[in-house]
């Protein structure tokens, strides 16, 4: 399941949906990011999207995943527009038969969201506002795969 | 040839617009790139460091050697920070 | 918080009482373990542990995860007794302000779970009962950490 | 001295009871596992290959050459299989 979307949603309503339809595997990995404010001043994060392209770019993601660790099941929520801290920005969820497949394809999910899903992250605080820089990091962590 | 360019955070910010149709004569991303360079100062500034920017064509990643050829969409945007 | 207990329990309950109080974290992974029935012939799951030994060692592994990845906070929850297939068996949930301390530290908690918390499964099937033997794998995955 | 012993899993089964008094002379866990062996079938059954099993002094894990000395109790089991 993919949903790229502006409306909150339950990330433990999410689990267990996903959990329940997971039929046979053992291993369910979730994965739940949520507004950061290490200032204390951020009013609020401003997530743009490029529509069309992310569903797509996610899409494929998702197939590879899929197919390279035999997932049961896979599922990613992504929000755009504006977040307050500690919101729910987005969720990946992946079942398969055992632990290291469930966890490897999760991991992998989210270096290719950060990556290569066209998010892109805007700090809106009382001092002014940034665009969330990309790290080195994150492009880098690509190579493991 | 007529392309629409979008723009997204930061590129989306300088230019001033989300959007446009762009008559072009260039083959790749790059030929493309140097004639909206030329067009006004705001883009000029948004296209001076091509390796903060990325560009998908027809909502796919790629590179600035890419042809043009039969692109309907041509997207800039600077590296993504989802998740 | 650690739980050792033969209760059911709601995952994403869990997982949402969780998530409220990471705080300032911006990743939250969890694992959730399932019973599987690969031959469609399983009754149930018998989960036996070694009371008092079990919440010792589990606390120590938590112990060890939240100093080596800074964690904010951690969770592990594990049942005992007398489980049906596609019940919860377990569930880990990590935080941290980045998503890869949070995923080493969910994935290390799984594998010294796996091999050096007191659990013993048995299947208990129409074919007879039999202890789950464990992987060397599984006791080889300690090696990584 | 007097330990209790505990089984786990099959070994409890085998020997038929989950835990039980033990008066021992033995110095290490090796000695302790001797005296068992020769107890009855039943205890030479659980206890004929050490490589399955894993044993455990006063809740922590441990080998098979670690002292007695101070132990209150003393755990057999299979290797683990949790999570």
């Amino acid at each position: 399941m993919l949903a790229v979307q502006s409306a909150a949603f339950d990330p433990g309503q999410v689990l267990n949906e996903f959990t329940a339809k997971v039929g046979n595997s053992g291993a369910v990995v979730s994965f739940t990011g949520l507004v950061r404010d290490d200032t204390g001043d951020l009013k609020h994060m401003q997530i743009e999207h490029y529509p069309g392209m992310t569903e797509k770019a996610i899409g494929a993601m998702m197939d590879k995943a899929q197919a390279r660790w035999n997932l049961t099941e896979c599922t990613v929520i992504h929000r755009y527009g504006e977040l307050a801290p500690n919101e729910v920005i987005m969720m990946v969820a992946t079942a398969a038969s055992h632990r290291v497949e469930a966890f490897e394809a999760a991991d992998y999910l989210m270096d290719y969201l950060k990556s290569c899903a066209p998010f892109w992250k805007k700090e809106v605080s009382h001092s002014g506002d940034i665009w969330v820089a990309s790290k080195q990091a994150d492009e880098e962590a690509l190579n493991r795969w | 040839m007529q392309v629409e360019v979008l723009y997204f955070a930061w590129v989306r910010e300088r230019i001033g617009l989300p959007r446009e149709m762009v008559e072009t004569t260039a083959t790749d991303v790059a030929g493309l790139v140097k004639e909206l360079q030329t067009r006004e100062e705001r883009y000029a500034l948004a296209f001076s460091d091509l390796s903060a920017l990325r560009v998908a064509i027809d909502q796919e990643l790629t590179d600035f050697d890419a042809p043009l050829k039969g692109a309907r969409e041509v997207a800039f945007f600077p590296p993504m920070t989802g998740g």
